[in-house]
């Protein structure tokens, strides 16, 4: 029994746990081959999760177990729970030693998403940020102006309202369309509910979403700045009804109704490249968000991350070095789904490369300068969830705003108290 | 009551006959049609964006989604785990759920009422509460990353209600067919398999077929206790289809029918051979 | 008594508390026919079931071929049994029900279906052998419950009630070769009936039960002729023993036992000894009569009003209401207790 | 013969559903060594508002849901038990929707509850104008009401009563005839029929069935609201105490308290057996056993 | 005869293709009690079965007081049966079985119940009204099942062999209160048994069943004097008729009926109607005796080996291996065709 299934472990291959739509896997396949290709005698085992939920049930069944997986790849949104919880293992020894990697090649912003107490726990493999995506057979079709870089939210509300059209592609007003009134055949915008979507645009009229970045006790939408950005957000849907209501959501999600040409605009990260590759019945570009004083983004990255319990802790960091060095990143990049984290990936061909929509995909690049991270609080997830609904409510149901707020800050407050800061 | 036969009695009914064949008619246009628009679905042409109504005949109907399915899936390495999960599985668990119930049916009362009020408490553990605790047992046995926790449920009979139904089946046999084994000196064992299982023959239709369905649709155990792709399951697979974006939705409905098949196929046959093939004494009448 | 086939000392069983079967005493000789015979609900079948280990004795012991068996599992002691509710097998064909027995001790199949088509043959069931219990008629069902006891060689057998869905025909027949088969094995048998006929034909000994308690055991021709009872003597023959004050009404003709008659004492005498045509006797009017074949039972009423059946010939058989006189014999007469109902032995 | 079950039964359940519940009352986050704390999971879940509302939904739930399976399972059962044309097809399509793996068919009712293109709303509208039904109501908003939202839910469970059904079907085809022939020749009424000779026939099975039903409900409802409706309408409409532990165990890594979540439902489901029992216990006896 | 209370018209009946009645033609007036008789398996109960509409007639017509009730589900046709099988309700205690046809026939339920406790009374269960059938024995059971069927007032009775598990106490106790049942209310009642006596006692008339058709229909005196072939000669009665050729080794005496002795032609006596101590009549020996009470029945083989069984008193039974002269008359003879077995009308 057990000496068998220890001993086993020591020797076996690296496991890594990913997840991902089955051609995101596939990219980490080709990764790991090309690993044990290049290191030839080198044993990774890629163990699949296929969405964020099951891979934290493995994870955290493993760990719990005592077998936990030697690498794990996550949101930095997300790790901080393990972070907190010392299953983690820093890296600044390793990457010190070591000549492959140098963290000046990476985006600062997402090196410091990944530190905890000051030290290096994960090496993030990408870095993103949220886009506008739009349909511009339809701007063109209608003659409404294409968003551009440095346009302001009061530009963007005005592009989608006129973007709103009903079938005769006469210009409708979505709040009318309740009950019986005719429904716009294509909404302005799609844009969804979230702390992660609220924050850039706070950041951006010059507020804070939290009380202290690095340790923060609640959530500060109270301010008049954040009051304001929300109240805007809110007024998408109840004041101008550009974008749809949750019930036309429920039938057919933003990305569907993006893809089927139904939806000027969505905002969202660059996930959603991969799926709007298969597009053939419009062209469609992105562009950088609206913007209230100054150009702010919200980060997004995945990182890999080596577990403390892991057995074989040196070959792991073998292939991290692997993976995050400039060939790893070409790896990954090729996959068109992340934007790399090696500066230098980033911006040569294997990203940039103009063989695929978007055309101007240097958008995202062009944004991570200004693109901050959220607060690292062991509960995260939980105030994600949270907010999650107050907010949801108040986009579709038209909460009192006042109400809203008091909510997100009551219902978020024990959640921090409880939290750990990195 | 040695020869009472069971079963439905064959009372003349051509009027019963007619209801009930509307009845089933009824059921079948109830049930069916959300199924028929899986299938549709399964055979549209993935890569399209996605229609927002579902259309009852696809167009243009491919089978692209059967193919890719089977190619990104896996399906197939997935289907011949679950198809030995099963096989191995399947008969086990029936074996020990028909085995124990015999033995409550047979035993003294007090023993019996333990074990069914252990039973019953252990149908009210929710399956969450056990991943941790299991796991670290099958660590401790080096079985993680294999097929055999998988099976392992089968010791259980895979639910400890398919148990507790052998044993209220078993009860219900007449006593003399018992007393009868008993003078001819049947040790339990041959009692279990001569007479007693053959008596209750629709209810050992009834659970493999349900134990064959949730074998095969197990989704949680693998989840936690494999991590070798090679060794993912069809719920697995299926669930990793799951997460396509939308435009390859008819890829993931292809597994869906995939992996539904032959869970049908399993309960179409045990009903056929068992079900319908009236009782066992032979009584019944087309 | 020759060498024991089966013993019970003292044995009592109880159901759920509720005693019904109270230190029966029994034994029977190795080869031995023993009828069993009792109201319905005496305890009958509890006494085979005791014997089979399939009720536990509550008290006493069983022993079959000199052996205690009070403790062992029924399996090993070696009885056969038909049971009164057949309890066949309905998953099995009759052949398989037959052999059911044999296969399960391992004798060859061959061999084991060819001794159940004999069985088959013997209770005349061969030409069901493929069928199931459930397309049997009650009375085939039965034979073949019979035949799976019989296709056996056990130290004892048991078989409750094993005639009573039988045709009157194919029962005389039966009769003969069960009492033939018995012949041949030199078997232990007990056989529980309700039928006299067959109790009194078929018996080396009758064991006569009452509520749980064994009231006479006693070779047919002692039942008949000495029934211990009141209870015994009515209970076996048909119609039923009449019974009498012994200074009734009716005073039978020729010498009274000594002692008799006198007060607390009561007379019975059988319907097949009233003479009804004589001149002397009590007088007494004919309430009913029944006739069966050749022969009819006049249902009397003595002037007192007491009841008094008598057997008469079909063809010479009196009017209804018409008056008759009741003659009796000394001969043909039975003393009783009155109170305890035991036979009076002057 | 009994061995490998209560292996099984000892190892595989109770055992671990024992550490499990010992951990309720500790602070174990599944990575540190759990820490003692007694009491406090029990009193902290009393105040914890999600957890008081996942507790009701469940209640609810399982108030409305297993009746109505139940009684489509019998229902169906009692019809489909005997021969006739399509039989055989109805009882296949009747345990259909149990046989469709879960995740599947979660999607599949995401479809059919569409509000705007679902085939259920299409259905409903028939004979309406403008996206109203026919009695100039709006139909039932399936994701997006709570109210709907749940009774979606429990439809999504109805229709898995599979398991159920086929149990109820074998346990009815075991009964004896004969008796149902005296019934006939009573002229017993269907009604009667069915109430004084199946019903207290299939009792036992019944009751199981009952019980595992009410039991497991804690259960069904997990991949409906998982994977239809995330437990939302929000806030939680449809968060149900398994999805509740599920979150808080395994997403927020608070297994202890997850735990303590566990053994308040467990409690519950216990004093509901205990009462269900009874039913069992009155119909002892009965084949003269 | 009177008004029809039940007829039987053609009526054929089938289990899975193989015909088991064939044509029945019966007719039995209201509150007529007709006995069927017929050995096990020649289709009584599917009889019964058929008129209570359990299975379907393939041809004929089945009328119940009048009316067409062929295609009449069996609720309809208001008929109270015994099941052989006695197809108690396991779950229901005796009481609420008996109780069962009243209550969902909506009966208030205290009367039910306490008619429910009559019928007990009448077959004597009074004392098991709260047990269920399982602690229940055979005989119990079978009284439970009777008084099932008594309860309520059907236009036709159909008991299948209701009595076969009682003692012959009880028996004819029971039998008599079918009898005065059955006369009170002027019941309809076609009964099933194999007791011949209870058959010759009770009914009004028999009908005698063989291998699905209707042998011969009479009143038991019809059946008894006049059987119309041998095998109604021989199924009724016991031990059966002897039959011998007419122009055999016996030689009755007195008169011979026209036309007989001739080739082809048998002659059958009860043993009854056998004298053994004549000094006429053909040499035979004594291969057995059977005693029964008061009577013996001697086995005897004639010279030329034929089997003849006749009855003698216990009292002057014959010894074993005796050589007796076998006498019969003519008076009591009935003749029959050899080959065809039916009786022959000179
Ligand atoms: N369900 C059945 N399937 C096939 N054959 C049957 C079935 N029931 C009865 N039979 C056959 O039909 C014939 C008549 O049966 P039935 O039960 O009417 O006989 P019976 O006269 O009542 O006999 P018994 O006195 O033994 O009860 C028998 O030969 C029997 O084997
Ligand atoms: N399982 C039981 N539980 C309780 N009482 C029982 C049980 N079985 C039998 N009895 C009772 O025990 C007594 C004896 O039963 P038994 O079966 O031995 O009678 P029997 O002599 O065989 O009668 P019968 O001739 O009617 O078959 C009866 O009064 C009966 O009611
Ligand atoms: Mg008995
Ligand atoms: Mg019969």
């Amino acid at each position: 029994g057990t000496g068998s299934g220890s001993s086993k472990d020591e020797s076996g291959p690296v496991q890594l746990l990913v997840f991902g739509a089955p051609e995101e896997l596939a990219a980490y396949r080709t990764l790991t081959e090309a690993y044990e290709k290049a290191r030839p005698g080198t044993d990774v085992q890629l163990v699949e999760a296929s969405d964020r939920k099951d891979l934290l049930a493995r994870l955290a069944t493993s760990v719990a177990g005592g077998a936990p997986p030697d690498l794990f790849l996550m949101n930095y949104r997300f790790y901080g729970q393990f972070a907190a919880k010392n299953v983690v293992e820093p890296l600044d020894e390793r990457i010190a030693g070591s000549d492959a990697i140098d963290p000046a090649d990476y985006y600062p912003v997402a090196m410091d998403a990944f530190t905890w107490g000051g030290k290096q726990l994960c090496l993030p493999q990408n870095v993103s940020s949220l886009a506008v995506y739009y349909n511009r057979t339809l701007f063109t079709k209608y003659g409404v102006p294409e968003p551009k870089a440095g346009w302001t939210w009061n530009d963007m509300v005005g592009t989608a309202i006129a973007m709103t059209r009903d079938s005769r592609g006469v210009v409708v007003k979505g709040t009318e369309s309740e009950g019986a009134a005719a429904r716009p055949a294509v909404h302005g915008l799609g844009i969804e509910p979230s702390i992660i979507r609220v924050a850039p645009f706070v950041w951006s009229a010059g507020g804070e979403i939290v009380d202290n970045p690095d340790k923060p006790t609640r959530l500060t939408l109270d301010t008049p700045v954040a009051r304001e950005a929300l109240k805007n957000l809110v007024d998408l849907r109840q004041a101008y009804g550009v974008v749809p209501t949750d019930e036309e959501v429920e039938a057919e999600d933003d990305e569907s109704r993006f893809a089927n040409g139904r939806l000027a605009m969505l905002m969202s990260s660059r996930r959603s490249t991969t799926t709007f590759r298969s597009i053939t019945d419009f062209e469609w570009d992105v562009a950088p968000l609206p913007v209230y004083q100054k150009q702010v983004g919200v980060l997004h990255s995945d990182a890999y991350c080596m577990t403390r319990g892991g057995k074989r802790k040196d070959a792991a960091w073998r292939f991290l070095e692997f993976a995050i060095s400039e060939e790893g990143q070409r790896i990954i990049a090729a996959t068109g789904r992340t934007v790399p984290s090696h500066i230098g990936v980033s911006q040569s061909p294997a990203f940039l490369g103009p063989s695929q929509p978007p055309r101007s995909a240097k958008v995202f690049l062009d944004t991570i300068p200004t693109v901050r991270a959220l607060p690292t609080v062991s509960t995260w997830p939980e105030i994600e969830d949270v907010t999650a609904g107050i907010l949801e409510n108040a986009l579709y149901r038209g909460d009192k705003l006042d109400d809203v707020i008091r909510d997100l800050d009551q219902q978020t407050r024990p959640l921090f108290a409880r939290g750990e800061h990195g | 009551m040695g020869g009472r036969a069971s079963g439905p009695p064959p009372l003349p009914g051509a009027a019963g006959r007619v209801w009930r064949t509307l009845g089933a008619a009824f059921v079948v246009l109830v049930f069916v049609p959300p199924l028929l628009l899986l299938v549709s679905g399964s055979l549209t042409e993935p890569g399209l964006p996605p229609s927002p109504t579902p259309h009852l005949v696809p167009d243009p109907v491919s089978t692209a989604g059967y193919r890719q399915a089977l190619e990104i899936g896996g399906l197939l390495r997935a289907s011949l785990n679950s198809v030995l999960v099963a096989v191995v599985a399947v008969p086990l668990s029936v074996l020990v759920a028909a085995l124990a119930g015999f033995a409550l049916a047979r035993l003294a009362p007090r023993t019996t009422a333990t074990v069914v009020a252990a039973s019953l408490v252990a149908l009210m553990v929710p399956a969450t509460a056990l991943l941790v605790p299991r796991f670290a047992i099958f660590r401790a046995l080096g079985l993680t990353d294999t097929l055999v926790p998988l099976i392992a449920p089968a010791l259980l009979g895979t639910s400890p209600l398919y148990v507790l139904v052998y044993y209220l089946a078993f009860r219900a046999l007449p006593r003399d067919l018992y007393d009868a084994c008993l003078v001819e000196d049947l040790s339990p064992m041959r009692i279990w398999w001569r007479v007693a299982l053959p008596l209750v023959r629709p209810v050992t239709a009834a659970l493999t077929a349900l134990t064959f369905v949730l074998t095969w649709s197990n989704f949680l155990d693998p989840l936690i206790y494999v991590y070798d792709r090679d060794l993912f399951t069809l719920p697995l697979a299926l669930r990793s289809l799951s997460v396509l974006d939308p435009t390859n939705f008819p890829v993931f409905l292809a597994g869906a029918v995939l992996a539904t098949a032959p869970a049908l196929l399993v309960f179409v046959l045990a009903q056929r051979r068992f079900l319908h093939h009236d009782d066992p004494t032979g009584r019944d009448r087309p | 008594m020759s060498e024991p086939g089966l013993t019970l000392d003292g044995v009592s069983a109880a159901y759920r508390g509720a005693t019904v079967l109270h230190e029966v005493d029994l034994s029977v000789a190795r080869g031995e026919l023993l009828v069993v015979l009792g109201p319905s609900g005496a305890g009958k079948s509890t006494v085979l079931r005791v014997v089979a280990g399939l009720e536990p004795a509550t008290a006493g012991r069983v022993r079959i071929a000199g052996r205690d068996v009070t403790s062992d599992r029924p399996g090993l002691r070696n009885v056969s049994m038909v049971f009164q509710s057949y309890a066949l097998f309905p998953h099995l064909t009759v052949a398989e029900n037959i052999a059911f027995g044999l296969e399960v001790r391992d004798t060859p199949r061959a061999v084991a279906r060819e001794r159940a088509r004999t069985a088959a043959e013997t209770v005349g069931c061969a030409a069901l052998l493929d069928r199931r219990p459930g397309q049997l008629s009650g009375g085939e069902r039965q034979r073949v419950a019979l035949a799976r006891a019989l296709v056996r060689e056990p130290d004892v057998f048991l078989l409750d009630e094993p005639l009573s869905n039988l045709d009157l025909a194919l029962r005389v027949e039966m009769r003969a070769e069960l009492r033939a088969l018995h012949d041949r094995l030199g078997a232990t048998m007990v056989h529980v009936t309700h039928d006299q006929t067959e109790a009194l034909v078929l018996a080396d000994r009758i064991a006569v039960l009452r509520d749980g308690r064994v009231e006479q055991v006693g070779t047919p021709d002692e039942i008949w002729r000495a029934p211990a009872s009141t209870f015994v003597a009515r209970f076996v023959g048909s119609p039923a023993m009449n019974l009498l004050p012994a200074d009734g009404p009716v005073r039978p003709a020729g010498e009274a036992p000594p002692g008799v008659p006198a007060e607390g004492l009561q007379i019975g005498f059988r319907p097949e000894a009233v003479a009804i045509d004589r001149a002397e006797g009590a007088a007494a009017t004919v309430d009913r009569v029944e006739v069966v074949g050749e022969d009819a039972y006049a249902y009397l009423s003595l002037a007192a009003g007491q009841p008094v059946v008598a057997r008469v010939p079909a063809a010479r058989r009196p009017e209804r209401g018409a008056a008759v006189q009741v003659g009796v014999r000394w001969a043909d007469t039975h003393v009783f207790h009155a109170d305890s109902g035991l036979r009076y032995a002057p | 013969m009994l061995a490998p079950y209560l292996v099984g039964l000892v190892g595989l359940v109770l055992l671990p559903a024992a550490v499990t519940l010992a951990l309720a009352f500790t602070e174990y986050d599944l990575v540190n060594a759990p820490s003692w704390v007694g009491l406090d999971n029990l009193v902290a879940l009393v105040d914890d508002p999600v957890f008081r509302v996942s507790l009701t939904n469940s209640l609810v739930f399982a108030l409305v849901a297993v009746p109505l399976r139940l009684l489509l399972a019998l229902g169906l059962a009692l019809l489909l038990h005997r021969r006739a044309f399509g039989v055989g097809t109805a009882r296949a399509a009747a345990v259909l929707p149990t046989a469709v793996p879960e995740i599947a068919y979660g999607l599949l009712w995401l479809w059919l509850f569409n509000p705007l293109y679902g085939p259920i709303n299409q259905l409903l509208r028939v004979g309406g104008e403008n996206g109203l039904t026919a009695l100039g109501r709006t139909p039932p908003q399936w994701l997006t009401d709570p109210t709907d939202a749940r009774a979606a839910i429990i439809l999504m469970s109805v229709f898995t009563m599979g398991e159920t059904f086929v149990v109820l079907l074998a346990a009815r085809r075991a009964l004896p005839r004969d008796v149902y022939e005296m019934a006939a020749l009573e002229d017993a009424t269907g009604w009667d029929v069915f109430r004084r000779v199946t019903l207290p026939l299939m009792a036992p099975v019944l009751a199981l069935l009952a019980v595992r039903d009410a039991i497991a409900s804690l259960h069904f409802s997990f991949v409906p609201a998982y994977v239809v409706t995330d437990g939302g309408p929000p806030p939680y409409a449809t968060t149900y105490l398994s999805l509740f532990i599920y979150r808080t165990g395994f997403e927020y890594l608070r297994y202890g308290y997850a735990a303590a979540a566990t053994l308040v439902m467990i409690l519950l489901t216990v004093a509901a057996v205990v009462v269900q029992w009874r039913l069992v216990r009155r119909y002892r006896g009965f084949y003269g056993l």
